[in-house]
């Protein structure tokens, strides 16, 4: 049981992985790293519900509700992030922020 | 059993590296195909034969949207849709958490995820759309790369566990059977109050960031200066 | 047919005797089989788990049929605050109108844009009516039910599901909600659907935060989520808690018109600034999901601050009675209680919608984010404070604290500068950009 | 501009409970509520069409109402008309049609072979009516217009002369005809056919 769980969180996490470094949309490589917590939240309520050892326990969830508090938390600053660099730039491809890039 | 997930997991990954955005369209299509089969067999490989168990079935068609919902988020190329895919993703990972008995966890997700996180993502979908589709939303970037990564790193994640051994089966009665939303209520303030408190003032942060990086500052009226 | 043969078939309907004897032709035959197959069926009632499927299925059909009915009341209130009658053609005092509408929206033709996006075009009505019916899940409609037939002392609910999160699963559901209104807008290619979709957005996510403070309120005040549970507290205490919260419930009341889309807060369609709003490019059957939707939602929105509020199925405040009795009977007057108070309740609504004229955007968001957001947190802190020194359990300290909240914001009304309507003050300027 | 052309508005102050906006809702709502419940107001306001109109009730205007149109008959039972295009000139819809012919009366030149109006074109302005030299074409005050195709609604020179004859009882033809084609020996010029010879 453990392990089926286990295994869809990180098949979510490492899909969220390859499309945060494939894509080329900030917004999509934003979701991609609300993918990448969706895996983790799984993985933790999965971890607190079947134990390795000792009794099932709540602990599991209560992380993973700060998770989704961290979440949030990114998700606002990310979004507000993008929307300035939007403004600025007028494009929302990676590829094309390399101010900062040695050229 | 390692050769064959090694199979598995290669299909997929060769699946996502055709069905990613920027190929031909048979490519996507064989690519789609490839990637189902893996799902499909990955499913069968964790149920059937290594943890046989109850509520198999409900498990596997929440995860096998999941899945499809996932790999659609990072493949479609048109951002609006990743976003509603993003969407049935949460619906199906809330649904699993209500089968580990993680009821209010399932509800915080929905309200807090699709009800306000994902709507804004929308939000900024459509004011930042475009009339025809961007060079950045149909061309990947390294995706060779990008699949062989992940594929290495999941490879090695399922390798392991497969190897570890399986946990003892705990009956659904072992939860303290009051009501989840009254455990996790007394377990988030007493045991962790403290790191709630700070999440609460994480979140405090979050929101005066993101006014302060997103104001937009008023613009001096020329006119009014010039009566001035 | 021809001319005539409609012509006279319109007469008769208007005729209330032959009204009454089609009803009868229509309902004594399924009475009939009800009541002749009841031997069938008795066990399905006793069930656990098929009882809440047949609860379902009643209420489903209930709310669907109430909706078109819920339409028809809404012209003829229309008509009586503007001093006309309303429909009154089809049929008698014009009783099948709900009819004659869904045919008519049956039968029109069902127009898709050239530039629309399909999917999402199709998907959103579809999105809207499902989110607002599934809200039904949770509420209990008449509490906890006994047949004769059964085990002594045992009783089955009629609730289609009895959840340990309750109240959570009506916000959860809610705030998918708005993904309808939205994708409309998006889809439609459209500036003023996508207007509107955009308001939408924007209004339910800001009036969801009072709605929350809202009902954290009486959730302190209940300790439990569960609605069959807050509602049993009511009817045994035979203190409703609009007596307790009155400030609570107001605030809940506004939120409810504006989740629900309804004037004064009906900006993502105001007619009269984007021409429908997110279903302008709709019409026959998709647009009728949409109405049914709005409709749907409504019932669902009051059923629930009913059963937080106004006591649910208890038939009368201040009294215990009904509250145990799980007889069949008891059960039936319980649901029809329930039943009326919900009606009572929409009748309101569309009193109201015909009363207050429509919001201003920017005075929609300041009365969320000013008035209603402080007034939630200075009423869920004072509630909270209570709750602390035990105060939960008499019901007058709550209400103390109701009023003296409310005197508080009278007073901070009474001193303060600023104008709550917005009119007077200017706004500045901005930089022009897409975003 | 000079300061003394600035005109400072003084805002109404606003008492606490205006502030709280609660209290106007309510009487807003007490108002329609009365609204609501007031049979009588509502019987004298509405009218319940198809069985109360305005015509039965003496309210329409029948001297100026302008509905359907229709064609003149002249004393003889002749079409009126002399086809000489001012209507259809004046008409700012472009509605009327008409094809003119030989006249077959040694009184005037032309008559209309063919005299069409659009219902659904036209917007009812009674401009035709204004232009026609001979007043030929009138607006009545018939105003139950329908149909069920657009063809229908195309009203021909039989159609409208039939109007004519339903709706002379009721408003009868506005004045003598400024040509009375000879046949009374006329006082004024005839405008319509100046060069027929006339007979007395």
């Amino acid at each position: 049981m453990l392990g089926a769980y286990v295994l869809l969180g990180a098949v979510l996490f490492v899909l969220g992985l390859v499309g945060f470094v494939v894509r080329r949309n900030l917004i999509i490589m934003f979701l991609c790293t609300e993918m990448m917590f969706q895996g983790i939240i799984i993985n933790l309520v999965a971890f607190g519900r079947y134990p390795l050892a000792g009794a099932p326990s709540f602990d599991g969830q209560v992380f993973a509700l700060f998770l989704i508090a961290v979440a949030a938390s990114e998700a606002a600053l990310a979004l507000a992030l993008v929307v300035l660099l939007f403004r600025h730039r007028r494009t929302l491809d990676a590829n094309a922020l390399t101010l900062l890039r040695d050229e | 059993m390692a050769g064959l997930l090694t199979i598995i997991l290669a299909l997929g990954a060769v699946g996502l590296f055709l069905a990613l955005p920027g190929g031909q369209a048979r490519a996507v299509r064989a690519g789609q195909i490839g990637l189902a089969a893996s799902g499909v067999g990955l499913l069968a490989a964790t149920l059937g034969w290594l943890f046989p168990w109850p509520g198999a079935n409900f498990f596997a068609g929440c995860a096998l949207v999941a899945l499809f919902a996932a790999v659609r988020v990072i493949t479609h190329p048109r951002p609006v849709y990743s976003a509603l895919y993003f969407v049935l993703l949460i619906l199906a990972a809330a649904a699993l958490l209500v089968q580990m008995q993680a009821e209010f966890l399932a509800a915080a997700l929905v309200i807090v995820y699709a009800g306000a996180i994902l709507v804004t993502y929308v939000f900024v979908i459509m004011l930042a759309q475009q009339a025809r589709p961007l060079v950045h939303d149909i061309r990947s970037h390294e995706p060779l790369l990008g699949c062989l990564a992940g594929f290495l790193l999941l490879w090695s994640i399922a390798v392991r566990l497969f190897a570890a051994p399986v946990p003892p089966a705990v009956p659904a009665a072992d939860l303290p059977a009051a009501g989840t939303v009254a455990a996790v209520g007394t377990s988030l303030l007493t045991t962790y109050v403290i790191a709630m408190q700070l999440a609460g003032l994480l979140l405090l942060a979050a929101l005066v960031g993101a006014i302060a990086i997103a104001r937009r500052r008023p613009l001096r009226d020329p006119l009014l200066e010039g009566e001035e | 047919m021809t001319n005539q043969t409609i012509q006279r078939v319109e007469g008769a309907l208007r005729n209330p005797l032959v009204l009454v004897g089609v009803g009868a032709v229509l309902t004594v035959p399924a009475a009939l089989v009800l009541v002749l197959a009841f031997p069938l069926y008795r066990g399905l009632l006793s069930d656990p788990f098929w009882f809440p499927l047949l609860v379902m299925a009643a209420v489903l059909f209930l709310i669907l049929n109430a909706t078109a009915v819920c339409i028809l009341a809404e012209r003829k209130i229309a008509g009586f605050t503007q001093d006309r009658y309303g429909p009154n053609r089809v049929g008698f005092w014009g009783l099948l109108q709900p009819v004659a509408d869904g045919l008519k929206f049956l039968l029109k033709e069902d127009i898709i844009p050239r530039r629309v996006d399909k999917p999402l075009f199709l998907l959103a009505p579809c999105l809207a009516l499902i989110v607002s019916l599934v809200g039904f899940a949770v509420i209990p409609w008449a509490g906890e039910v006994h047949w004769p037939w059964m085990e002594a002392g045992t009783t089955v609910s009629t609730q289609v599901a009895r959840l340990d999160i309750g109240i959570l699963y009506v916000i959860a559901v809610g705030s998918l909600g708005v993904y309808g209104l939205v994708l409309a807008g998006y889809a439609s290619n459209n500036k003023y659907s996508f207007y509107g979709g955009l308001r939408a957005t924007a209004q339910m996510i800001s009036y969801e935060l009072p709605l929350g403070l809202a009902l954290l309120c009486v959730l302190l005040t209940t300790g439990t989520l569960r609605l069959e549970e807050i509602v049993n507290q009511q009817a045994h205490s035979g203190v409703w808690y609009v007596f307790v919260h009155p400030l609570a419930f107001l605030l809940i009341v506004i939120c409810l018109f504006a989740e629900t889309n309804r004037a004064p807060f009906d900006l993502p369609e105001a007619e009269q600034e984007l021409v429908g709003g997110y279903h302008t490019e709709y019409s026959a059957m998709k647009f009728a999901l949409f109405f049914l939707a709005e409709y749907a939602h409504m019932i669902t929105g009051s059923a629930v601050a009913i059963a937080l509020f106004l006591g649910g199925w208890a038939p009368l405040p201040f009294t215990s009675w009904l509250a145990d009795n799980t007889a069949w009977w008891a059960m039936l007057l319980k649901f029809g209680v329930y039943l009326l108070k919900v009606a009572l309740f929409i009748g309101v609504m569309m009193w109201v919608r015909w009363t207050i004229p429509r919001f201003r955007f920017d005075q929609l968001m300041r009365l969320a984010w000013r008035s209603l957001v402080p007034l939630g947190l200075l009423l869920m802190a004072a509630v909270a404070v209570l709750t602390l020194f035990g105060g939960q359990r008499v019901w007058w300290a709550g209400l103390g604290v109701n009023v003296l909240v409310l005197l508080g914001v009278l007073w901070w009304a009474a001193r303060s500068k600023q104008p709550m309507t917005g009119r007077q003050e200017d706004l500045p300027p901005v930089e022009f950009g897409a975003m | 501009m000079r300061d003394e052309d600035i005109i400072v508005l003084q805002e109404p102050k606003l008492s606490p409970a205006e502030r709280l906006y609660l209290p106007q809702i309510f009487d807003g709502m007490v108002t329609t509520l009365r609204h609501m419940f007031s049979l009588k107001r509502r019987q004298q306001v509405v009218r319940q069409y198809p069985e109360d109109t305005r015509q039965g009730r003496g309210e329409l205007r029948i001297a100026n109402y302008r509905g359907v149109h229709r064609l003149n008959k002249d004393a003889e039972g002749r079409v009126a008309c002399v086809a000489c295009f001012m209507c259809s000139t004046a008409c700012p819809a472009h509605c009327i049609h008409i094809e003119a012919g030989e006249s077959p009366w040694p009184d005037r030149e032309k008559y209309p072979v063919k005299f069409e109006i659009d219902e659904l074109r036209c917007i009812y302005c009674g401009m035709c009516e204004e232009a026609c030299p001979v007043d030929a074409i009138e607006l009545t005050p018939h105003y139950e217009l329908v149909g069920r195709t657009r063809e229908e609604m195309i009203f021909d020179k039989e159609k409208l002369l039939q109007v004519f004859e339903e709706t002379k009882h009721t408003k009868p033809r506005k004045d003598p005809p400024i040509t009375d084609y000879g046949l009374t020996g006329g006082q004024g010029k005839d405008v319509a056919s100046p060069n027929v010879e006339r007979k007395v």
